[in-house]
């Protein structure tokens, strides 16, 4: 599996891109969903927390690209509009969700909700 | 694209009513503004008849779009009763009492209609066809929920079971768009029939096979399995009792619904990875790899639910844990597959699952009905949730309906024969069994062991204990509640009796069509009575050529 | 090259007294009267009818009236049927008991049948005659000695006793091992209800409890026996099974043991453990003496005369089987010789009349397992019937004493019973049976025991039993003697029991009365209230022992008359008498052997001294016999002024621990209490124990891992939407780990 | 149609009692098990006693008929004798709790007939899954009688015996799937006529199972025992029914050992020995010896109870290791004499419950400690309780001796040493088996005589506070005032000694006893056929060990030497 994940990435795109291999865009967005995870998972404001949640939808959004691009064909750039779509959609969630929660508690740390657990 | 518009049909009949609901939801006039549940009941209603009567699906699975449309819509209905009067309670006593009509604090519109959204998003996830759409189906089912649950109730429970539910939520949608990404980088489409063309003649590379499995994880966040299963109690036990049974239904529905579709884009025919007893020369299985994931994630998820939900002291809980244990139920479904082309109810695990989700969803909505039947006075003078077996003490003696639902859905869910439940998980053994999985059946066996304890309980509260004798809960002034459980329990015992009919639509529903990627078995010989079955397939299939 | 092969082919052709019975071929079975039926039916119906007067309670004799006459036309049946059907084999079927049947693996049908039915020989008429004969002399002994009780008590007497007859009946004339086994343990449980019959007396419960476990102990290997027979002859009927033993028997004569199969040669041994414990043989006879705290006339009946005999009349019954097997007539020689000796031994040292009587009766029984193992069926059938008789007189001229004085039956209590007013008879019953017993000569007892000595002496390698039984016969009539010039004559003196049960004790089994003592008393144990109670109501001295009634005075009269008669059975007919006449046209026949030479001749093959036992052991038993009554005489009658010591106090030193061993019946009962009861117990605590902790605290373990489990996951669900996160993606990663190395070893 | 409406009537009255009021309901269930127990005198009168292996009185009704389902219903002599027993303890249930409930009547009395009928359906069952489905149901009535009308620990001991029975029966539905499973994938290409359909008929399950190879049906055998072996219960899973039967309420005791524990052994005869053959003889002497522990462990764990009815209950457990140990013998006379057990431990020691729910009636403690020489104070008890005790001995005459005795002898005729004598079946059983478990005989006679001597017979000791109606007068007043019965009792409607109602309670059971004692010949007769049928299967089993596939018998020509070889070496994994 590993050998054929290295072959893959080796393959340039079928149309030069500046010597930017397939891998490359693909390590990028593993990048940006690690960084976006582990944002995740140390910060504790929910704002940022919710950053970080952004991060890894772009992450998926640009592998989507890469793809897409790889391909040669156009649907994973359309899927790419739709996931900035719902993003949109969610950040508007998230901060109708954090002005509610501010309201409650005067603070965004998200460990200030632990009520309910066992 | 018109016929198109034809499939989607009770998506599109939902929609319309969502919309008219939030018109309605504003009016100044309370009985107009009350009318939005029972509008929103005929809305799907009307969905399911379409859904019945309208043509097959055009997906990987074309039978199942119109069973699930169906399901989700009737079930919807039950759902619709139970939540009446979870929303501007005080809004509407205010103005009762006389109070100027604000349309700013009335919130019926909005919650009627995310609701009737997140059940238009599992119907398109029933009939999704494409990745994108897939996600946007599953994001649709999502979405509404989060606000759901943030508004159920004035306490701040809900507002931490809103962003625990809403935060992971979107680390899990994340994982998934991310497997949904890769599987597209895989094998080049984002349309299921190429996709699943693209893996059958080149097998599953390291790439879709990471998708799937990213993919897999990710959705069953919605169906509450581990390892994405953590979220499930507190959410369930701070929304308010009717939308957890939404919540243990809907998001679950659709998670099925999806995780269906992406396995059926890698089939459950992969001859000779099978390693289970040599007795099964089928080899109808998933590939080794997806097999032993979904194996460890059911059998971690029924366990881990159950052993959860024995040490649990609120019913609440108690049912968020068990709601995980079905989940790993039914991924012993998953896990058999459809079994042979053409194969019977008994033999296919799809059908099983589809049926189990019917049944589960009948079974969950009289149980929550229960709880959402009750309440107390809190301290500050407003009515709050029961959230203690204390509370249901006697249930059986002071509310004989309430406490009967709660008794015939408990043991339903617990697996006693002769109730739904038991003839819901038989299924899912004969399944698991057909598929060789025995020993995950054994372990399901002994799960549904484990849950009687804590359904036992259930049924004991209500049936044999004496009522508390302190204050006792009151009846929520909300005859549709415990109509709705009502109904679940009559579904219950009916169902067991006359299921059949149900069974069978499952059966058609969860057919993979004939001639999919991989041609069947020669020496397996397809059995006469199912001959329609075999037309349906052949007509999607054609269907697809056209298309192409 | 073996003892009973030898024995065999010594004793066998002296054994065929009879010609015709010698060389008559089996003789086909025939059908039976439907009135046979009645014979054990008749007692089945008193006991119903003694039922139906304990419900509707009746206060009156009728109950023992009902028994009596039921058991007297019962016992005229008995004596018409013998006139019909002794000499031939019968089979009546009452109606089809069990019949079961199957295809074995050669194809063959094969059935167990059982059916209620009975067989009708000279055996079952001459077990049957003393049978119903005595029991319907008891019951009318009974009708009066039970009087104290008349109520509910009465009638649970009476039921009982007729059970015990219809069991009986079953026993003997039940035509396969089945309804044996049926009469069996019916005796046995009668056996119990009845020692129990003072239920309030722990001691009595007690023992009725041991009878039955001992009894038990003997019944598994009786019904192994059963299965073992129906194995290897594929049928529990006699007219089958004896048959077909028939075979193996000429191998046996011939001493080729070695070709009848083991499994036939097992069939005995088994059987014999039944016989043990019903016949109260070492080592299961330790219940008997016990079983004494039933009531007299139940002592009588069942515990001397006729249930104890079940043993020797199984082994007489089955007697072909016994004949074919290597070791098992000489297990049966032993065992009874053995225990001859050790119940003479503890009777000697008891002082109690009715348990020297109980040792007595396994002493005697112990001769009858002996004459069978020795090869004299005819011997042992007969010391069966005049034991029966000269026992029961004796049980009841002891019970007469116990009625009369209160329960007393310490010899050392009681002098010169025999010379009070009203008491002659009593007296002379037990005079009569006491030289019975002893074999003195020309009763009845000598001729039966004088059997058995001398064909001890003739049969090969069974010598050492024939000294065993003449030491035993010596001290037999020691004791018995014993007990009749201390109690009988002497100075007249006596102490009166504390038991005064003639007068008021309406306490017994009447239901009604059964709790004064507790609003009285409080807690004491009942029959210690009755005894305080009425021990100071009649004061010293003032107590008047009763002489018994007309009915106790009859029946021990009659037995009397029929202890002396059955001496003249012996000479009835040749060469044995009577006994042997019925015997050898029975089962328990010796059967013939074809090809040698028969007669007297053979009795030359053991000798007693050089001489021929059969001649001299007459002279040699009686006197071994007027030996023992001389030293009782001078031990227990001489000198003696009180009823309290005699000249035998003054050996007892000289004997060292002997006569306190012997006092305490060796110790048998705190042996076995050591070594089985008190184990057992112990093993039965820790099983409960382990039950509670082990097994099921395992099942409560497996109930408790989900639990543990759930407890153990509870602080991963800690409420911190962190660590859902971090625990969401440890088990994203986890399971794309376990992916990936399914990828690699290819999955 | 019988069948069904034995089913029916009590499900419906038990309907009626729940709507009407609660005065009426104890008159109800008489109406309900009386009707029920004429049904049934008629279903034994059209039984065709001269066929009576066959199945009869069948009847069917399509029930899901997607999962294969169908409500099926037939009975043989077997399961129509079980019926009675079933159908005659129910009036005597009812009878003798209507003093003993006094509350929640209605409750009591509908579960005690959703608990009739659930018990009928699982003996006339002809479909797995609604045998299976009878069988779990019996546990909520049970449930609920002992968790509300039992003593003081009632909710441990109901949960404890739910739990135990029902994971265990989970265990064997997964069994019984799996030859579903088999009969419908299978099974196609060899001449099986049921095969390949997808169907849970027990015949035709039957057929499917035999056919396995030997190693499948020992697991077979495993799952199946999981379920049955707790129900039974076979030692070492035993331990739920002394705690059941301790806390529950007098009926309920008398239903749980005379009809819910022959489910188990019931289940036994009609699934596994039928259906698994092969594997039955390899693991025979596996379940005789836990059998026989079970007589001896059972039995000397009675012999050192203070609480009568845990007595009584342990010695269940000895009891019914007889009647397993006779089904494991494999052969007619030990098969015969289990069935038999069945019906007649019924008879005995739930009677045995009723005498001691009596008494813990009038007295409120089972404890021997408190009770004591009961003969002086109640006598006709004490006569019916001794008559039931030597019943339970196994008595010859009375009915527990004929099936003891046959159990054992089945057992010993099981020995490998006499296969070809005449009596001998073969087998590998035998003499030390049969010696054993014989002991148990002598263990009974112990740990009863126990109970017996401590409770019926001694001196009089009643617990405190209940003393006895007093005279005052001591001894020379007392005389000929006897008969004072329930003078000076608080405990309202009962006399000191048994009413009418209780004797005509315990009347018909001792009748029984006596006559099933003395004639059970009909009933053997009418057992021989359906156990025959049963030993022939295990018969062909047997003969053909090297051929897992019993169905190559019918096709000789397809036993190819490699498959052969297979199945050999399976048969000796199944022996792990």
């Amino acid at each position: 599996m590993g050998a054929d994940l290295i072959v893959l990435a080796q393959q340039g795109f079928p149309t030069p891109m500046g010597g930017a291999t397939l891998a490359h865009y693909l390590l990028v967005s593993a990048i940006m969903f690690a960084i976006g995870l582990i944002g995740f998972l140390t910060r504790r404001n929910l704002i940022v927390m919710f950053l970080c949640t952004e991060l890894m939808f772009q992450a998926g959004g640009l592998a989507l690209i890469a793809f897409s691009r790889f391909h040669l064909e156009h649907s994973g750039q359309t899927f790419v509009i739709f996931v900035l779509t719902v993003a949109a959609a969610e950040a508007a969630m998230a901060l109708a969700l954090v002005v509610l929660l501010f309201r409650k508690r005067e603070s965004l740390d998200a460990d200030e909700w632990t009520e309910m657990k066992g | 694209m018109n016929e198109k518009l034809a499939l989607l049909v009770p998506e599109i009949v939902t929609f319309l009513t969502t919309c008219l609901v939030m018109v309605i939801g504003l009016s100044p006039s309370l009985p107009v503004r009350r009318s939005c549940g029972l509008l929103s009941a005929g809305g799907l209603l009307l969905a399911a008849i379409f859904a019945v009567n309208g043509p097959a699906g055009d997906g990987m699975l074309p039978g199942m779009a119109p069973y699930a449309k169906a399901l989700v819509a009737l079930v919807g209905v039950l759902l619709v009763l139970l939540v009446a009067g979870t929303v501007d309670r005080e809004e509407d006593a205010r103005v009762l009492r006389g109070g100027v009509f604000d349309a700013l604090r009335t919130n019926r519109a909005e919650f009627y209609a995310f609701l009737l959204f997140s059940l238009t998003g599992v119907m398109l996830c029933a009939s999704a066809t494409d990745l994108i759409w897939l996600f946007l189906a599953l994001e649709l089912t999502s979405l509404p929920t989060y606000v759901m649950v943030t508004m159920s109730t004035r306490g701040t429970r809900s507002q931490e079971a809103g962003v625990k539910y809403f935060f992971l939520g979107a680390l899990g949608a994340a994982v998934f768009l991310y497997g949904f990404a890769l599987i597209y980088g895989g094998t080049g489409s984002t349309k299921f029939v190429e996709i699943a063309s693209s893996i059958s003649e080149n097998g599953l590379g390291p790439i879709t096979l990471a998708g799937m499995v990213l993919a897999i994880i990710g959705v069953s966040f919605k169906i509450a399995a581990v390892p994405m299963h953590f979220y499930t109690a507190d959410v369930y036990q701070g929304a308010a009792s009717p939308v957890t049974a939404f919540l243990a239904f809907v998001p679950k529905t659709a998670g099925f619904l999806s995780l269906i579709l992406l396995l059926s884009l890698v089939g459950w025919d992969h001859v000779g990875h099978a390693s289970h007893g040599s007795h099964d020369a089928t080899g109808h299985a998933l590939p080794g790899s997806l097999r032993l994931v979904l194996w460890v994630m059911a059998a971690v998820t029924m366990t881990v639910g159950n052993v959860m939900a024995v040490v649990q002291s609120s019913p609440k809980r108690v049912l968020a844990y068990s709601s995980i244990a079905h989940s790993g139920y039914m991924l012993v479904g998953l896990l058999a597959g459809p079994g042979d082309a053409g194969a019977t109810f008994a033999h296919n695990g799809l059908a099983a699952v589809l049926f189990y989700l019917a049944a589960y969803g009948v079974m969950n909505v009289g149980a929550f009905a229960v709880l959402a039947g009750l309440e107390r006075r809190g301290r500050d003078g407003r009515p709050v949730e029961v959230d203690s077996f204390d509370d249901l003490r006697g249930l059986c003696a002071t509310r004989p309906m309430l406490g009967w639902t709660l008794v015939i859905s408990s043991l339903s869910l617990l697996g006693l024969p002769p109730l739904l439940g038991f003839f819901s998980k038989l299924p899912l053994f004969t399944a698991g069994i057909a598929a060789g999985e025995i020993v995950l059946v054994v372990v399901l066996g002994i799960n549904s062991a484990i849950a009687a304890f804590y359904y036992l309980r259930f049924a004991g509260v209500a049936l044999l204990e004496d009522p508390n004798n302190g204050p006792q809960p009151m009846s929520a002034p909300f005859p549709a509640r415990a109509f709705s459980g009502f109904i679940a329990a009559v579904l219950v015992v009916a169902l067991s009796v006359f299921g059949s009919g149900l069974m069978e639509a499952s059966r058609e529903a969860a057919q993979v069509p004939a001639s999919g990627h991989n041609a069947p078995t020669p020496e397996r010989h397809e059995p006469g009575p199912h001959a329609d079955s075999g037309d349906r397939a052949e007509t999607a299939s054609m269907r697809i050529a056209d298309r192409n | 090259m073996t003892i009973a092969s030898d024995i065999l082919q010594a004793v066998l052709p002296a054994m065929l007294g009879a010609p015709d019975a010698a060389h008559a071929p089996i003789q086909p079975v025939g059908a039976g009267a439907w009135w046979i039926g009645l014979i054990p039916a008749l007692p089945l119906l008193s006991c119903i009818l003694c039922g139906v007067c304990a419900a509707i309670k009746v206060k009156s004799k009728l109950p023992a009236w009902l028994t009596v006459l039921c058991l007297g036309i019962s016992f005229m049946l008995t004596v018409w049927m013998f006139q019909q059907f002794a000499g031939g084999r019968s089979v009546t079927v009452a109606w089809e008991w069990i019949n079961l049947g199957w295809t074995d693996s050669q194809g063959q049908r094969q059935a167990l049948v059982a059916n209620f039915g009975f067989y009708v020989d000279s055996l079952t008429c001459l077990w049957m005659l003393f049978v119903t004969g005595l029991a319907t002399l008891i019951a009318l002994y009974a009708s009066e000695y039970m009087s104290h009780d008349v109520g509910a008590g009465y009638c649970r007497f009476f039921a009982a006793f007729g059970l015990f007859v219809f069991s009986m009946a079953c026993l003997v004339m039940g035509d396969n091992l089945i309804l044996l086994y049926l009469g069996w343990e019916g005796v046995g449980l009668c056996s119990y209800l009845l020692i129990g019959y003072f239920y309030k007396k722990p001691s009595a419960v007690a023992a009725a409890k041991k009878a039955f476990i001992m009894n038990r102990i003997g019944d598994l290997g009786l019904a192994l026996g059963v299965f073992l027979a129906f194995v290897q002859f594929g049928s529990v009927e006699y007219k089958v099974l004896l048959d077909a033993a028939r075979p193996y028997i000429e191998a046996a004569q011939a001493g080729h043991f070695d070709e009848i199969p083991f499994t036939v040669q097992l069939i005995p041994i088994l059987l014999m453990v039944g016989a043990f414990g019903k016949s109260a043989q070492l080592p299961l006879y330790v219940w008997l003496p016990d079983a004494m705290e039933g009531p007299t006339p139940v002592s009588a009946l069942i515990h001397a005369a006729t249930m104890v005999t079940a043993g020797v009349y199984l082994i007489a019954r089955t007697y072909p089987l016994f004949l074919v097997s290597e070791y098992a007539l000489p297990i049966v020689a032993w065992v009874g010789a053995l225990t001859a000796l050790v119940a003479a031994t503890i009777g000697m040292a008891q002082f109690d009349i009715k348990r020297i009587m109980a040792y007595s009766t396994v002493s005697q029984l112990g001769y009858m397992f002996a004459g069978l193992g020795v090869l004299t069926s005819t011997g042992a059938a007969f010391h069966v019937f005049t034991h029966a008789f000269f026992k029961a007189s004796l049980f009841l001229a002891c019970g007469a004493v116990m009625h009369g004085f209160a329960g007393q039956l310490d010899l050392r209590k009681l002098s010169g019973v025999g010379f009070m007013k009203g008491w002659q008879v009593v007296a002379l019953a037990m005079l009569v049976g006491c030289l019975n017993l002893a074999g003195f000569p020309f009763t009845a007892g000598y001729f039966s025991k004088d059997m058995i000595l001398a064909e001890a002496f003739v049969t090969p390698h069974m010598a050492p039993i024939g000294w065993i039984l003449l030491l035993t016969a010596g001290l037999t009539a020691y004791y018995t003697f014993r007990v009749f010039f201390r109690v009988f004559v002497g100075p007249k003196s006596f102490e009166p029991g504390d038991e005064v049960h003639a007068h008021a004790d309406h306490a017994h089994g009447d239901h009604g009365h059964g709790d004064h003592g507790h609003d009285a008393h409080g807690d004491h144990a009942h029959a210690a209230d009755h005894g305080h109670g009425h021990a100071a109501g009649h004061g010293s001295g003032e107590f008047h022992p009763h002489a018994p009634g007309w009915a106790i005075n009859f029946v021990l009269a009659a037995l009397t008359v029929l202890s002396i008669g059955a001496a003249g059975l012996y000479f009835l007919g040749d060469h044995g008498g009577w006994v042997a006449k019925m015997v050898h046209e029975s089962s328990a026949n010796l059967p013939a052997v074809a090809h040698d030479a028969h007669g007297s001749e053979g009795h030359a093959h053991g000798t007693f001294l050089g001489m021929d036992p059969h001649k001299v052991m007459y002279y040699v038993s009686g006197i071994v016999g007027a030996v023992g009554i001389i030293i009782a005489f001078g031990l227990h009658y001489l000198g003696r002024k009180t009823a309290a010591t005699a000249n035998a106090d003054k050996l007892v030193p000289l004997l060292g621990p002997i006569p306190k061993l012997a006092q305490g019946k060796w110790f048998v009962d705190e042996i076995y209490d050591f070594l089985i009861v008190k184990p057992l117990h112990l093993v039965s605590i820790v099983f409960a124990y382990v039950d509670k902790l082990l097994v099921d605290g395992l099942v409560n373990t497996f109930g408790w891992i989900p639990r543990a489990f759930g407890s153990g996951l509870r602080p991963l669900q800690g409420g911190n939407l962190h660590g859902y996160a971090v625990q969401m993606a440890g088990g994203v990663a986890l399971l794309l780990l376990i992916v990936f190395l399914a990828s690699i070893a290819g999955l | 149609m019988e069948l069904v409406l034995l089913i029916l009537i009590p499900l419906v009255f038990a309907a009626l009692i729940a709507l009407r009021p609660a005065q009426e309901s104890k008159f109800l269930a008489v109406i309900g098990t009386l009707l029920a127990a004429a049904v049934g005198v008629n279903a034994l009168g059209r039984f065709d006693w001269g066929s009576p292996g066959a199945m009869q009185l069948e009847a069917a009704w399509a029930w899901l008929p997607a999962l294969g389902l169908e409500l099926s219903v037939g009975v043989d002599s077997v399961a129509m004798l079980l019926i009675a027993l079933t159908l005659l303890l129910g009036p005597i249930c009812v009878f003798c709790s209507f003093t003993a409930i006094s509350q929640k009547e209605r409750t009591y009395y509908a579960w005690l007939l959703v608990l009739q009928a659930a018990m009928t359906g699982v003996f006339c069952a002809r479909d797995v899954v609604f045998f299976y489905t009878c069988f779990e149901f019996t546990l909520v009535p049970m449930y609920v009688l002992i968790s509300l009308f039992g003593s003081t620990n009632r909710k441990a001991a109901a949960t404890k015996f739910f739990l135990y029975t029902f994971t265990g029966s989970v265990i064997t539905l997964a069994g019984l799937v799996y030859v579903g499973w088999y009969n419908a994938t299978q099974l196609e290409s060899v001449g099986i006529e049921t095969a390949g359909r997808w169907t849970f008929d027990i015949g035709a399950l039957e057929a499917a199972a035999q056919a396995m190879p030997a190693n499948i049906q020992g697991w077979l055998l495993l799952a199946m025992m999981c379920g049955f072996a707790i129900k039974i219960p076979l030692f070492p899973v035993h331990t739920w029914l002394p705690l059941a039967h301790t806390e529950a309420p007098t009926a309920g005791s008398v239903v749980l050992a005379g009809v819910l524990l022959k489910l188990g052994t019931y289940g036994m005869f009609r699934f596994v020995l039928p259906f698994v053959p092969a594997a039955m003889i390899e693991f025979a002497p596996v379940i005789a010896t836990l059998s026989i522990i079970g007589i001896l462990y059972g039995g000397l764990i009675c012999w050192v109870q203070t609480d009568v009815k845990k007595l009584v209950a342990y010695s269940s457990v000895a009891h019914l290791g007889f009647c397993i140990l006779g089904l494991a013998s494999l052969n007619t006379v030990g098969i015969t004499g289990s069935v038999l057990y069945m019906i007649n431990h019924g008879l005995s020691t739930g009677a045995l419950f009723l005498l001691i729910g009596m008494v813990y009636e009038r007295f409120h403690t089972r404890s021997m400690k408190e009770l004591g020489g009961l003969a002086a104070h109640m006598p006709v008890w004490a006569t019916f309780m001794v008559f039931f005790t030597m019943a339970s001995v196994g008595l010859p005459g009375l009915n527990g001796f004929i099936s003891e005795f046959m159990c054992l002898m089945g057992a010993f005729q099981a020995g490998d040493a006499w296969g070809s004598l005449p009596g001998g079946t073969g087998g590998s059983l035998g003499f030390w088996y049969a010696l054993i478990a014989g002991l148990g005989m002598i263990v009974a006679a112990m740990y009863l005589l126990y109970m017996v001597g401590k409770v019926v017979w001694g001196p009089l000791v009643l617990p405190a506070g209940h003393h006895h109606p007093g005279h005052g007068a001591g001894h020379g007043g007392g005389h000929g005032h006897g008969h004072h019965d329930g003078h000076g009792h608080s405990h309202g409607p009962l006399p000191r000694d048994l009413c009418e109602r209780e004797i005509f309670v315990l009347l018909p059971l001792a009748v029984l006893c006596l006559v099933l004692g003395l004639f059970p010949q009909p009933v053997i007769r009418a057992l021989e056929p359906a156990v025959n049928r049963v030993v022939e299967t295990i018969h062909l089993a047997g003969e053909r060990p090297e051929k897992g596939h019993g169905v190559q018998a019918s096709a000789p020509a397809t036993g190819s030497a490699p498959e052969v070889m297979m199945v050999s070496s399976g048969h000796e994994g199944g022996g792990k």
